[in-house]
């Protein structure tokens, strides 16, 4: 398990380290001159000058990068344009907002998803199955955004049953939840779907496995066999699909933070585009790059702590 | 005394192309104290009728007539309670496939310990059991094999840890269906002779299918045959081994290469394939690769007894 | 002589990068094929006889030894030499449906080695008549290979192996997966096919009784190296190897009345990571004595019989009751 | 079925779109602005008096195009990636697999939005953004796919009958691996088209006035309180269009691939 670890994280850190590559790449071949940019068109040109030398930019090209790299992985992700704000505390700040959303929608996909897939597993052919088939397809297929908005406009403008805008009044907990419930809603219902079926797919083929014909034959009860022997195998791959899916809910929450006007790391990044704030762009997707990266190693650890095939592994 | 009686077992599966009747008119014993091999090759129903035994027929199949007498009793018409309650404790089984048998994510000890949920034991109890049962199939360091994984046995052994965990409960009945099929050579003659001295010790039956000719005739006490979903002969195993009656029998054993003392180039075969069970020919079975077929052939032969032996055959005569 | 091997090891490194361990899956083999003649390897699984099979054929590096067939060197070929090698040299798979590409029909399967030595051919007329020397109709040309039954893959994977009259077939488990009933139906076309074109044939199996029909020599291989060669029918009259001797009375007959002086093995076959000092065999074998543990036994590389063994078993030799050793 | 008609609806839309309305999609008519659904204007009008129905026909013309050929460029990309790590030297598949998930650990909106930020908001970019999340996908499918067959017995027995590289991969490893990959990518339409409406939701993908479904949307979310029918005429055809395409994909893999399953 150890070793195992150990790879899986080096593993991380060399992700981690391309990404930062790749990133950089972007911000390097961006038309244009970023201290030009940053200084409005009333600057003068010994302005400029100054700050391309304070930016590092006179430097050679891989001295940027490597300055880039070190800083970055310090947590130094350079200032921000507008109030010269460093870009990690800026981008640290507007994260559990984010966070909170994303944690609501994996409560939605998980509470709900994981039963559905089991319970349609169990009773597969039957009219249930079918029905929650059709409807998991049917949310995996709609945007989050899509989902948002029809949400605002049902929910809100329609009924006027859940607040449309805004995340709550600060340190009122119940108030935040109730602010939640929607924009959690878009960005994790796709995910019910997704995991409705991974878990109903997984569960199909662990219950034709051998072992599980073997758990029958010596007369086990079937709840034992479908949660004791059948579930424990069909969690792992939806634990690793998690990982990822917290990813595209990362995406979702872009959109969720926009359309309900939540703060956030996603509505931070839009306003700083419309706001022409290129570092903190840049500085918010390293930031929630390296968040999914690490999830996606909790991920992998714990499927390998789930499982002894992979935990006794040299 | 029969532990087990097949009788005039019909089973049929549900398939796109109409139904398929894999199994037709089954009938033999198993007597108690017994090993009653079934030998047949693929496509013959062997896996069929254990299923139906077990009452694990796969969603399109079903027992459409016929009786499974288990102790008197008709496994047929119990429900899925009932038939819950036999299995594992009256009835085990050892599968083909060591490597899938068992559950990969639980340990060797969780398994033999859940196997031992019906027994009134105490925890410690039921692991001692576990390690004396580990111990007789010889399993190394049988403790510390208990809070080991599947994976870190070898194929081997993981077939004998199965075979401990079938003969736990000390079931009446033991079903083998091709245990040694995936094991060496030198490893076969080890699992058959295991399950052997086994046997003897828990004075069980066991209903032991194969396809392999040499592992029966050394094993069982009585053979079954089965072609095509039926049960073509049966008898002691001396009497199937020495005297068959029945063509597909005789040209069985002529075929199997280890019967040649004798180095020939040319092996004998059966030429042709065995019929869609979809559609049966209404009389003999074996007729189309029959070479001693006859005009009667194509109307259902009976099944005819000689001091215990029985074959279904026209030319076999009382 | 067609096919010479000698000395051929092949290693395996295994494990992560930072802890590499070297595998010695075949551990020096030598032997010769005539042609026209057929070769039987027999061993248990991880005895590395497939390994060396794939070897000879050029489909796997080794890390010693050489290699001639039909006077060129195997080892030494670039894949460009090897091309026109393997032209004459056939050889068949253990799986005898999943040998077959699966998107593609039966007629253009036995054709293929045409198309890969690019010669000219009315392809249709061939893969009729290749069909036809195995027993084939013409209808079969149009099925995918899981339309066909295991024993009909198999006659297949005969006819794509004899496409272009090689001189040297090696059949890997030509009968693994088939029905007694079939079994003799490919053994004995592949019997057929050897007298008629003249080819020699290596087959790697682990049934003895298959050997015994078809094999004019055999030689038997444990933990990847040859213990016991020499004459089929010699070696099973008289095995002077103890593993070879095991195998044989490992063998069950279908004869209840069969008197069974079978030899039983204690403990398992060794990892390849650890293989034991002198004699491979003697942490299994019921003769063991002291000095099999510490001297390893003389091994001959040549056509005549010749037993990895210091004290080569009398024909009809019993096991000792006790391990002279532990 | 259902997914067969919704799809066949789309496309006919998209290409029938002038003879289907008369209404030309960018004709302003300020006379006509924030007009509910009608006869005269079947989904209404939009705050500058467009018909709604026009711009949402045109639309699906720009969602279909930018589907179909990222999609195809990232088939082609990630197919000839693919087959190099899977069938190359084990550094270069290591190399590549690395790049593979740093790309993939990017969460695609942000990506999105630093590409468009960096080359300005345009079609073309959105349509670089949706390559870049594919190719990686696809490659490590054919990759997978790829390793798997490199020991399959049928390609062993290819190279043992003397074929090189260039047939092996062409003849065995290809007509294998392909299938599923194609019908994979059929059920990424509806996500690429998502992306696109996405995009355009958020002002970064097509230039106004050219009619997208997203900027559809957009206009009706900023009026969302007083005309919510732009909103629904923005949402709907999204709705629809990926609801037909995922249920045109599970058939398809049904019928040419039951064993295929949800991919994770």
């Amino acid at each position: 398990m150890l070793s195992y670890s150990l790879k899986r994280l080096g593993l991380a850190v060399a992700i981690v380290s391309v990404a930062m590559l790749l990133l950089f790449a972007m911000i390097y071949l961006i038309p244009g001159d970023p201290a030009a940019v940053a200084l409005g068109p009333r600057a003068t040109e010994a302005m400029r000058e100054a700050l391309r030398i304070k930016m590092g930019l006179d430097q050679p090209v891989w001295i940027q990068f490597w300055n880039f790299f070190i800083n970055a992985w310090q947590g130094d992700l350079g200032n921000e344009v507008l109030s010269n704000r460093p870009v990690a505390k800026v981008v640290m700040e507007q994260l559990p907002s984010t966070l909170a959303l994303i944690v609501g929608g994996m409560a939605w996909s998980i509470a709900l998803g994981i039963p559905l897939g089991c319970w349609t597993a169990v009773k597969r052919g039957g009219m249930a199955d079918r029905i929650v088939g059709v409807f998991s397809v049917a949310v995996i297929a709609v945007p989050s955004f899509v989902v948002a908005i029809y949400a605002l406009l049902i929910f809100s403008v329609s009924l006027r049953w859940l607040p449309a805008i805004g995340a709550g009044e600060p340190g009122d907990i119940g108030d935040q939840l109730v602010h939640l419930i929607l924009p959690s809603l878009a960005v994790g219902l796709g995910w019910v779907g997704y995991i409705a079926r991974m878990v109903r797919a997984s569960m199909l083929e662990v219950l034709e496995a051998p072992h599980i014909r073997t758990a029958r034959a010596f007369g086990l009860p079937d709840r034992q066999i479908t949660y004791r022997y059948a579930l424990t195998i069909a969690i792992l791959p939806t634990v690793t699909l998690l990982g990822v899916g917290i990813g595209q809910m990362l995406s979702s929450a872009v959109f969720a933070e926009i359309v309900f006007a939540r703060p956030g790391v996603g509505k931070l990044v839009y306003d700083a585009i419309l706001t022409r704030n290129y570092p903190l762009v840049t500085g918010a997707v390293l930031v929630t790059t390296v968040l999914f990266i690490l999830i996606n190693l909790i991920a992998d650890l714990v499927v390998g702590y789930l499982d002894p095939r992979v935990r006794s592994r040299l | 005394m029969n532990v087990l009686g097949i009788r005039n077992l019909n089973v049929t599966f549900g398939t796109e192309g109409g139904p398929l009747r894999a199994l037709r008119n089954v009938s033999f014993d198993v007597p108690r104290h017994r090993i009653v091999g079934v030998v047949g090759e693929s496509g013959c129903g062997k896996s069929t009728l254990i299923n139906a035994i077990l009452g694990l027929l796969a969603d399109n199949g079903q027992v459409e007539s016929g009786q499974i007498l288990f102790e008197e009793r008709d496994l047929t018409q119990m429900d899925s309670l009932e038939m819950q309650a036999m299995r594992g404790s009256r009835i085990s089984t050892v599968f083909q496939d060591p490597m899938g048998a068992l559950n990969p994510v639980i340990s060797v000890g969780k398994q033999m310990l859940h196997i031992q949920y019906r027994s009134d034991l105490g925890r410690t109890e039921k692991n001692a059991r576990s390690v004396e049962m580990l111990r007789r199939v010889r399993i190394p360091d049988p403790k510390s094999a208990l809070s080991r994984y599947p994976h870190e046995f070898s194929g081997g052994m993981k077939q004998r840890i199965a075979i401990a965990m079938a003969m736990m409960m000390e079931p009446v009945l033991l079903i083998a269906d091709e245990p040694t099929t995936a094991l060496d050579a030198t490893l076969e003659v080890a699992t058959i002779e295991l399950l052997q001295e086994l046997q003897a010790q828990i004075g069980c039956s066991v209903l032991f299918i194969s396809h392999h000719l040499g592992v029966i005739a050394e094993l069982c006490d009585d053979v079954v045959v089965m072609y095509a979903g039926e049960v073509v002969e049966r008898g002691t195993t001396r009497q199937i081994f020495h005297d068959p009656l029945h063509p597909y029998t005789e040209r069985l054993l002529r075929c199997d290469p280890a019967g040649q003392s004798t180095r020939t180039r040319h092996l004998p075969t059966i030429p042709g394939e065995i019929p869609d069970l979809r559609d049966p020919p209404k009389g003999c079975i074996f007729a189309d690769r029959c070479d001693r077929r006859e005009t009667i052939c194509e109307t259902a032969p009976p099944e005819v007894e000689m001091g215990g032996h029985r074959a279904c055959c026209h030319r076999v005569k009382p | 002589m067609i096919l010479t091997v000698r000395d051929l090891e092949v290693t395996f490194r295994v494990g992560p990068w930072f802890n590499r361990q070297p595998i010695l899956a075949v551990a020096g083999v030598s032997f010769d094929v005539d042609a026209g003649e057929t070769f039987a390897l027999v061993g248990e699984s991880g005895s590395g006889k497939t390994t060396l099979a794939h070897a000879i054929n050029g489909l796997q590096d080794i890390s010693r030894g050489e290699m001639a067939f039909m006077s060129q060197r195997i080892e030494t070929s670039s894949p460009g030499e090897m091309k026109p090698l393997r032209r004459h040299m056939a050889m068949m798979f253990q799986d005898p449906v999943g040998s077959l590409s699966p998107r593609m029909k039966v007629g253009d399967l036995v054709v293929e080695p045409f198309r890969i030595h690019g010669i000219q051919a009315n392809l249709q007329e061939e893969a009729r008549r290749l069909l036809s020397l195995v027993g084939l109709s013409g209808d079969f040309s149009d099925r995918y290979p899981h339309q066909l039954s295991g024993g009909q893959a198999r006659r297949v994977g005969v006819a794509r192996a004899i496409a272009l009259n090689p001189k040297l077939i090696i059949a890997d488990e030509p009968t693994a997966g088939l029905d007694v009933s079939v079994q003799g139906e490919v053994l004995n076309l592949l019997n057929d096919l050897r007298e008629r074109l003249g080819l020699a044939m290596i087959i790697i199996t682990h049934n003895l009784h298959v050997v015994h029909h078809v094999a004019d020599r055999m030689a038997v291989m444990y933990l990847g190296r040859i213990v016991e060669a020499g004459e089929t029918e010699e070696m099973f009259r008289a095995p002077a190897h103890p593993y070879t001797a095991t195998l044989l009375s490992a063998n069950p007959e279908p004869d209840p009345d069969k008197a069974r002086n079978r030899i039983s093995l204690p403990a398992e076959v060794p990892s390849l990571l650890a293989r034991p000092p002198g004699c491979e065999f003697h942490t299994r074998c019921p003769w063991a004595q002291a000095r099999c543990a510490r001297e390893t036994p003389y091994t001959e590389n040549g056509r005549k019989r010749h037993v990895a063994c210091h004290t080569p078993l009398a024909p009809g030799a019993r096991p000792p009751a006790t391990r002279s050793i532990q | 079925m259902f997914g067969v008609v919704l799809v066949l609806l789309m496309i006919g839309g998209a290409v029938f779109a002038d003879l289907l309305v008369a209404a030309e999609p960018n004709r302003i008519s300020p006379r006509d602005r924030f007009q509910g659904p009608s006869l005269a204007h079947l989904m209404g009008t939009d705050q500058l008096g467009r018909d709604l129905f026009s711009r949402v026909l045109h639309g699906g013309r720009i969602a279909l195009s930018v589907a179909l050929i990222s999609i195809a460029a990232s088939l082609v990309i990630g197919v000839v990636l693919g087959l190099i790590a899977g069938y190359g030297p084990r550094w270069l598949d290591n190399l590549m697999i690395l790049l593979f998930d740093a790309i993939k650990s990017f969460p695609t909106v942000m990506l999105a939005l630093a590409l468009v930020t960096l080359f300005g908001p345009s079609l073309t970019a959105v349509m670089v953004v949706v390559v870049l999340v594919n190719v990686p996908g696809y490659a490590r499918i054919i990759r997978t796919q790829t390793l798997a067959l490199k020991s399959a017995q049928f390609v062993t027995a290819a190279q043992s009958m003397g074929a090189g590289t260039a047939r092996v991969l062409r003849a065995h490893v290809l007509p294998n691996v392909i299938g599923p990959l194609l019908i994979l990518a059929s059920m990424d339409i509806p996500v690429v088209i998502a992306i696109e409406a996405g995009m355009s939701f958020l002002g970064l993908g097509v230039r106004p006035p050219t009619p997208s479904w997203g900027a559809i949307l957009n206009d009706g979310f900023t009026a969302i309180r007083d005309t919510p029918w732009i909103a629904i005429a923005g949402g709907l055809p999204i709705i629809l269009t990926t609801l037909g395409f995922t249920f045109l994909g599970e058939t398809l893999r049904d019928v040419f691939d039951p064993r295929l399953k949800a991919r994770g």
